[in-house]
């Protein structure tokens, strides 16, 4: 019996065809994935079946019966809970306000019932007991905490829903392992107990390891449906990049270590600010240095940190071999030093804006440029665009008219036209598909090979494996284990972000 | 045909059917309203709100809640301060300017410094500033004679100049060009629209956040205190409260001009239009003999309905 | 796991703030206190009883102008328009308090008739705002010059005196206590109830961010349409006390209220950008902006300065609200 | 003797205002001639209505002997008045009156002051003609006297047609746009009764469009337009509201303080509780005299005239 049925689904906003015919069968007890590369229009599917996205055409049934859905409060009430992407949490509220907001519990019809909420919350926060981490707690302000916490809220809130479908989109992204564990623990239980679970995530591992079957969506279009348990990533993937797509060639081969023969790019020396202590490195040109460890322990903010970003308060920085402490990005980027983050929504897209627009602003400040003409930019823009393989129709169209994994491009693609000297990678690829990220790693080796040194920081072990000359295994702020040559295993890097915890 | 649709809803171009429109009804109305010369004698007036809202529009562009509700206090005291100055000597007019662009820009100054370093919403900044200008104006009027226009101004703003056409429209359409130009096709107006899109996205792309803030208010007092400056010219002397009528006028020719009070989207030409549609409606409002308790309920029905052409929110489901 | 105890984004909640977190209104209370103390060193006798008194009945208006405002505000709105309604309910009651002969039953009858008067402005200032999704501030510009048209339709020129028995009891005492007391008490008890309302917890959640909460299943547009009806219903209490307090009709009696009251919720501590706030922060903030006008005066200002010194004080107690109120949150 | 007197004006838009703070000022500082100490305390501001009431309860609370207000509305302080009544403090009004019988109202009578300047237009005009009206704030009680006032002169001449009526909010620059508008829709008026204000401002259109010599309008008391209207030859009348209202109320209030009796005890206007005093007229003949009495002021200074005390003394038993 399935669940939930959709067939010819479509949706388009303006010239951009989003969704072009979304199919897709969801049986009751199993998870669901949805694979498919940036742009393919998997957020959207899900979004018109919790009822946020308004579909130009197309059926959805759901226990066999023909619905409607016309906004998500139908969607609830047909039983359908949501995690967004991009999370629907009110920042000012308690964690416990935020996983009953869809219904809270009334008294008189009027008045919140306090008991009945605090109960009823105190259900789902149970369940990521002590792996929701420090400062998590039922009466804290969603605001106050941090992104993977917030994430794990939005799923107790689309636990609390207790649909007998619900959708996850990409709700691993911040999430560190063992919290992906003990989240999988509970979808295995949702599982026995018949609910159907649509499951999105870019990464292979977590597809293996919990869902049931796959349906692949390309350009929009539904593809086709496999047995996971059927079938290889290799297929899954040349499905999904449709015919001349092999394994990414960065997975294959793992690089050597650099001779820093070249001199150091950048040197970092018992730097101790907010959220990291006494870490030391350098990186040499041409080298990638990897930042791995669990998530938040102090990578991203030692980036920021050095980017201008974020607060130091102590230890240097030398770019080659002149002093740098630069007090804002502005001063960064004059420098030489640049900066990608994976949260491109708050730190990247400057949303509504023209594409050429968003590649432009680090060619103003480093050039000084004063008068903007679109003939002579476009010239520098349209090279570096493509060698990311960015997919756009014109240079000025709006940039929220790309697919997430393309706007990340057009925000990388902002650092090539004039060439930096560091390079600081914040977890780029955070929601890129695997071919863009193909594209993204290639194209920072080619930008090692020239000479520039590199900082990668990822949330992926095969990311860091498959790139990193060298990797530092970063716990509570600081730098915990180097791993270096063939100590570079997943066993090793696994361990060292365990071992202080 | 989509082509023909989407260029019909461009605000600007709404906004121009909606001022043919009017004129049309206008000259029905009461004959005469659409005649050439009080067509011109619209455009003055619609040229002194028009530079209010410069400075208005910026200061939206650029986001973050903006919104500048002291350039009604900008523009008495800058009147003021200009009629004090040249006391009707043509001699007076540079000085005067100078005095007022200093004036515009201090007060600017001081809002961009409240809310950039303190960070306090524009919107509460500039109204405890408004307040402050308010009393400032008491102060000074009571310190100061308030002085004339100097001639060559009254003349700028009010008589022919080239193609008989007054100055000030010509001032107005040169700062049309203007801020077209820096709003397309230079790095500073590039600059306003993504710190009104993305602000810590221009941040992280080196854009100067706080100093652009700062200079969107600068120029907003700037603009406020020319536009004072010409009012001064129009009205031949100063006096108290001259700039009251302009806060919420030029927010409302900015949203008229299709400018999302979000920030980041929009433009200046479109508020010239919006200006000009304002003042049109107006002076029809004027002229047609009804009731001001009539007029009233007209005026607010009649901005409520227009703004259903512009900026409405999206819906939340797309 | 290791505990990264020196980044501040992701701090527990200390003492201070702790505390600030749970009554964001303690900085204007104490800002009251402060005025009230330097109303006392300058002027002994403001803090009588009496005089204690009188500003309560003549701020009373303003209190819940700004209490209406913040319901609004709570999602992130605006209501431009409340001081006009305020002007709509005062001139339509007093009329027809008048017409229908200023006997207790018209009084009571009127005052209904008012109420139904402020839930129509909210009602109208909602569809436009929440549903035809026009931008709050120009909507309830335009709306609030309607609503004046209105009022002079109704009453052309201030005047008609409101009857006796209603302004007396609204001035006069009950059991020994001023009726404003009565007033302030039902109040508290009002903003309690509620403040335990699902709508505040919706509303607040709206003004969070209104996306969000729409994607959760919240009834956006109709929660939004609440606020500006509650925005409606204080307004015409508001007028009520302004008719106790004048016992007359003036249609442009709330015109210059509006920014005051935008004004008292700042003070008050709650964010304009929605989401965060107390309806007593408001109160408080009315209170300030009126107690600051009385230390100006009785600190001796000369009246040429009194203006300046006033708009200073509120800008830099709206700069202390603002400063105040973003510690308490996150 | 010691008199505490608070004065209080609900409004700083003007230049008015502030002289008539001024003149109200300098003559509390003449009683000390006469051994009368008058110690004035001023509350001036841009408030609301119950800001107003504010100003007033401060006062109470100061101890005050008596509170002249400009008041921002006519019905709104019945209550306080009566509460300040209560207290033993003397209350008078000026420039607006009010309907509190806890109070007496020192000034002009503003009805009056609309119609002679409608009559000095209806017969600068030979009683024809047609004719627009510039008001100022509409529900305002000071500005609906008036147009009660012009309105009535009018009625009595049967050939005069009011085309237009318009409210500008007693600004100028609104006045100036309004006239503007007219000017546009109706070429061929003859006269325009505008309110002091806004009279420059329309004036000032009237001249940009080159019709000085076809049209008669009111005027202004401002040195400014005076000034103007003597270099331009204008065709205009000006009805005098002076600044000096408040001074006269304050010398009436201290000879009342002083236990006087008015000889005639205030019970004109609507409300039964008037003195009303004498409105001066300004027009083509006597402007120079006006022009006069300023010169060497600033150019916002409005033609004033005010009871010195003897005069006052003179309305008392
Ligand atoms: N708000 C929007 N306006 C215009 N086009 C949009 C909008 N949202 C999505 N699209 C278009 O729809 C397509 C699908 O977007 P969607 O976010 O569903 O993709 P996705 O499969 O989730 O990809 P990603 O992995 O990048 O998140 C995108 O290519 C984009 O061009
Ligand atoms: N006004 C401009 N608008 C847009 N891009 C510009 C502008 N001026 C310069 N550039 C950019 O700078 C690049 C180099 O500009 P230009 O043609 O002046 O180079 P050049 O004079 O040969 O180099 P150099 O600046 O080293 O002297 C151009 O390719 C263009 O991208
Ligand atoms: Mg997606
Ligand atoms: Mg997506």
């Amino acid at each position: 019996m399935s669940k939930l049925k959709l067939s010819g689904v479509s949706k388009a906003y303006g010239a951009t065809l989003a969704l072009r015919r979304g199919d897709l069968e969801v049986l009751a007890g199993e998870v669901h994935v949805l694979m498919g590369s940036n742009g393919s229009g998997k957020s959207t599917l899900c979004k018109i079946i919790a009822g946020s996205v308004r579909p130009d055409d197309g059926r959805i049934l759901i226990d066999d019966t023909p619905v409607t859905i016309t906004g998500p409060r139908s969607a609830r009430a047909q039983g359908i809970g949501i995690f967004y992407q991009e999370l629907s949490l009110a920042a000012h509220r308690t964690v416990e306000e935020n996983v009953c907001l869809a219904a809270l519990p009334a008294k008189a019809g009027l008045f919140v019932d306090r008991t009945a909420l605090k109960e009823r919350a105190a259900r789902y926060i149970a369940l990521f007991d002590g792996v929701s981490g420090d400062g998590f707690s039922a009466d804290a302000l969603v605001g106050n905490l941090r992104p993977d916490q917030r994430q794990l809220v939005e799923i107790m809130k689309a636990l609390a829903s207790e649909a007998p479908l619900i959708i996850f989109d990409e709700p691993t992204s911040a999430l560190d392992r063992a919290q992906v564990e003990r989240f999988f623990e509970i979808l295995r239980d949702l599982k026995r107990r018949g609910r159907g679970i649509i499951f999105i995530s870019h990464r292979m591992d977590e597809i293996k390891a919990i869902g049931d079957r796959v349906t692949i969506i390309r350009d929009g279009e539904t593809i086709t449906t496999l047995n996971l348990g059927e079938t290889d990533a290799g297929t899954v993937i040349r499905l999904m990049v449709g015919g001349a797509g092999d394994m990414p060639a960065s997975q294959s081969s793992v690089p050597a270590v650099v001779d820093a023969k070249d001199g150091a790019a950048l040197t970092v020396r018992n730097l101790s600010g907010a959220g990291f202590r006494n870490v030391s490195f350098e990186v040499a040109r041409g080298e990638i240095l990897g930042f791995g460890g669990l998530h938040g322990q102090g990578q991203s903010a030692l980036l920021r940190a050095i980017f201008g970003a974020g607060a130091v308060a102590s230890g240097e920085i030398l770019i080659g071999s002149e002093r740098f402490d630069a007090a804002s990005p502005r001063d960064a980027i004059r420098r030489g030093c640049a900066y990608v983050s994976g949260d491109r929504g708050r730190d990247g897209v400057i949303s509504g804006r023209p594409i050429i627009e968003n590649v432009t602003p680090i060619h103003y400040l480093r050039d000084r440029l004063m008068i903007a003409r679109p003939s002579k930019l476009s010239d520098r823009v349209a090279p570096a665009l493509e060698s990311m393989h960015t997919k756009f129709a014109s240079l000025f169209h709006p940039i929220n008219s790309l697919s997430g994994g393309n706007q990340q491009k057009v925000i990388i693609a902002r650092w090539l036209i004039d060439r930096p000297d560091v390079l600081l990678l914040d977890d780029p690829t955070k929601g890129i598909d695997l071919s863009a990220k193909a594209d993204l790693f290639a194209l920072i080796r080619q930008l090692a090979a020239e000479g520039l040194g590199i900082v990668l920081y990822s949330s992926e072990d095969a990311e860091l494996l498959g790139n990193a000359n060298r990797i530092l295994v970063f716990n509570g702020g600081s730098v915990s284990r180097e791993l270096i040559g063939a100590d570079r295993t997943r066993y090793n890097l696994y361990q060292a972000a365990y071992e202080a915890a | 045909m989509s082509r023909i649709t989407s260029f019909l809803r461009q605000p600007i171009v709404v906004a121009l059917i909606l001022i043919v429109l009017l004129l049309y009804l206008g000259e029905l109305l009461s004959p005469g309203f659409a005649s050439g010369a009080q067509i011109l004698r619209l455009m003055i007036v619609a040229s002194l709100l028009g530079i209010v809202a410069a400075g208005q529009n910026v200061v939206i562009l650029g986001g973050r809640e903006g919104i500048d509700l002291s350039v009604g206090g900008v523009v008495s005291l800058s009147a003021i301060i200009a009629g004090n100055v040249m006391n009707g000597a043509d001699g007076g007019i540079l000085p005067a300017i100078a005095a007022c662009l200093l004036a515009g820009a201090f007060f600017g100054l001081l809002n961009g410094l409240g809310i950039t370093l303190l960070r306090i919403p524009p919107l509460v900044m500039t109204l405890g500033m408004l307040g402050v200008l308010q009393g400032l104006l008491v102060v000074i009027r009571m310190g100061i004679p308030s002085g004339q226009a100097a001639p060559a101004l009254s003349r700028f703003v009010t008589q022919p100049l080239v193609l008989g056409v007054p100055g000030i429209i010509w001032l107005w359409v040169a700062i049309g060009i203007l801020m077209a130009f820096m709003l397309n096709r230079t790095v500073f107006g590039h600059r306003i629209y993504a710190i009104g899109s993305n602000e810590h996205a221009a941040y992280m792309a080196g854009v100067p956040v706080r100093l652009m803030r700062i200079a969107l208010f600068m120029i907003s007092g700037m603009f406020s205190a020319i536009a004072g400056l010409c009012l001064l010219g129009y009205s031949g002397s100063s006096f108290a409260n001259v700039g009251e009528q302009y806060t919420l006028t030029s927010i409302i020719a900015v949203v008229f001009g299709g400018t999302s009070l979000a920030g980041g989207k929009g433009g200046y030409t479109g508020t010239m239009a919006g200006a000009f549609l304002l003042v049109i409606l107006q002076g029809i409002l004027t002229t047609v003999n009804i009731d001001e308790s009539g007029r009233q309920m007209v005026f607010g029905a009649t901005l409520l309905v227009l703004m259903m052409f512009y900026g409405r929110g999206r819906a939340m489901r797309a | 796991m290791a505990e990264i105890a020196t980044s501040p984004t992701y701090r527990r909640a200390g003492g201070i703030r702790r505390l600030l977190e749970r009554y964001p209104f303690l900085p204007a209370l104490a800002i009251v206190l402060v005025l009230l103390a330097l109303n006392g060193v300058f002027s002994p006798n403001s803090l009588s009883y009496r005089s204690l008194t009188g500003l309560l009945s003549t701020y009373m208006a303003l209190i819940l102008l700004a209490i209406a405002q913040t319901y609004v505000v709570y999602a992130g709105d605006i209501d431009l328009s409340a001081g006009s309604i305020l002007s709509l309910v005062n001139v339509a009651i007093v009329v027809l308090m008048e017409r229908w002969g200023g006997g207790a039953g018209a009084v009571l009858l009127a005052l209904a008739i008012g109420l139904l008067i402020g839930l129509a402005c909210g009602l109208v200032n909602g569809f436009v705002v929440a549903a035809l999704r026009l931008q709050a501030i120009v909507a309830t510009f335009a709306t609030s010059i309607f609503f004046t048209g209105l009022a002079l339709y109704i009453l052309p020129v201030a005047g008609t005196p409101a009857p006796t028995i209603f302004w007396r009891t609204y001035g006069g005492r009950l059991l020994g206590l001023p009726f404003v007391f009565y007033i302030l008490a039902a109040l508290v008890v009002l903003l309690t109830v509620l403040s335990r309302t699902r709508l505040t917890t919706q509303l607040l959640a709206v003004g969070d961010d209104q996306q969000a909460a729409y994607q959760t299943g919240l009834p956006v547009v109709a929660i939004r349409i609440r606020g500006y009806l509650l925005c409606g219903l204080f307004s015409a209490l508001a007028a009520f006390c302004i008719t106790g307090d004048t016992a007359s009709g003036d249609p442009l009696v709330g015109g210059k209220m509006t920014l005051f009251s935008v004004a008292a919720v700042v003070l008050g501590g709650s964010a304009l950008s929605g989401g965060w706030g107390t309806v007593v922060g408001s109160l408080l903030g009315a209170l300030t902006i009126g107690l600051i006008s009385s230390v100006v005066f009785f600190m001796g200002t000369p009246s040429e300065w009194q203006n300046f010194v006033q708009g200073l004080a509120i800008l830099i107690v709206l700069m202390a609200g603002v400063l105040a109120g973003r510690r308490a949150r996150p | 003797e010691t008199f505490k007197i608070g004065l209080s004006n609900g409004w700083v838009g003007s230049e008015w205002r502030t002289q008539m703070i001024d003149e109200a000022k300098e003559a509390a500082a003449k009683w000390k001639d006469k051994d009368v100490d008058v110690e004035v305390s001023v509350q001036s501001a841009n408030v609301d209505v119950p800001g107003q009431i504010a100003h007033i309860r401060n006062f109470i609370a100061e101890g005050v002997n008596a509170i002249i207000v400009n008041p921002n509305s006519p019905t709104a302080f019945d209550p306080i008045f009566a509460q300040a009544k209560e207290a033993g403090i003397l209350v008078i009004a000026t420039d607006a009156e009010v309907s509190s019988p806890d109070a007496i109202y020192v000034g002009i009578d503003q009805t009056a002051w609309g119609a002679a300047g409608a009559k000095w237009l209806a017969e600068t005009l030979d009683g024809k003609g047609k004719v627009v009206a510039i008001n100022g704030v509409a529900g305002h009680p000071a500005n609906e006297m008036r147009v009660a006032g012009y309105k009535s002169v009018f009625k009595d001449f049967p050939d005069i047609q009011i085309v237009n009526e318009v409210n500008a909010n007693w600004d100028q620059a609104q006045g100036q746009q309004a006239m503007q508008n007219i000017l546009a829709t109706y070429p061929d008026i003859n006269g325009v009764v505008v309110q002091d204000g806004m009279a420059a401002g329309a004036w000032k259109s009237i001249m940009d469009a080159g019709k000085k010599d076809q049209i008669a309008a009111t005027g202004e008391i401002r040195k400014d337009f005076i000034d103007l209207w003597i270099k331009d030859k204008l065709n205009s009348g000006a009805t005098v509201n002076p600044p000096g209202v408040m001074a006269s109320a304050l010398n009436v209030a201290v000879l009342m303080l002083q236990g006087k009796e008015l000889k005639e005890p205030a019970k004109a206007g609507q409300y039964g509780n008037a003195l009303y005093l004498p409105i001066p007229f300004i027009d083509s003949k006597n402007v120079e005299e006006a022009a006069k009495q300023l010169e060497g002021k600033p150019g916002y200074y409005s033609y004033t005239s005010s009871l010195s005390i003897e005069e006052a003394e003179a309305l008392f038993k």
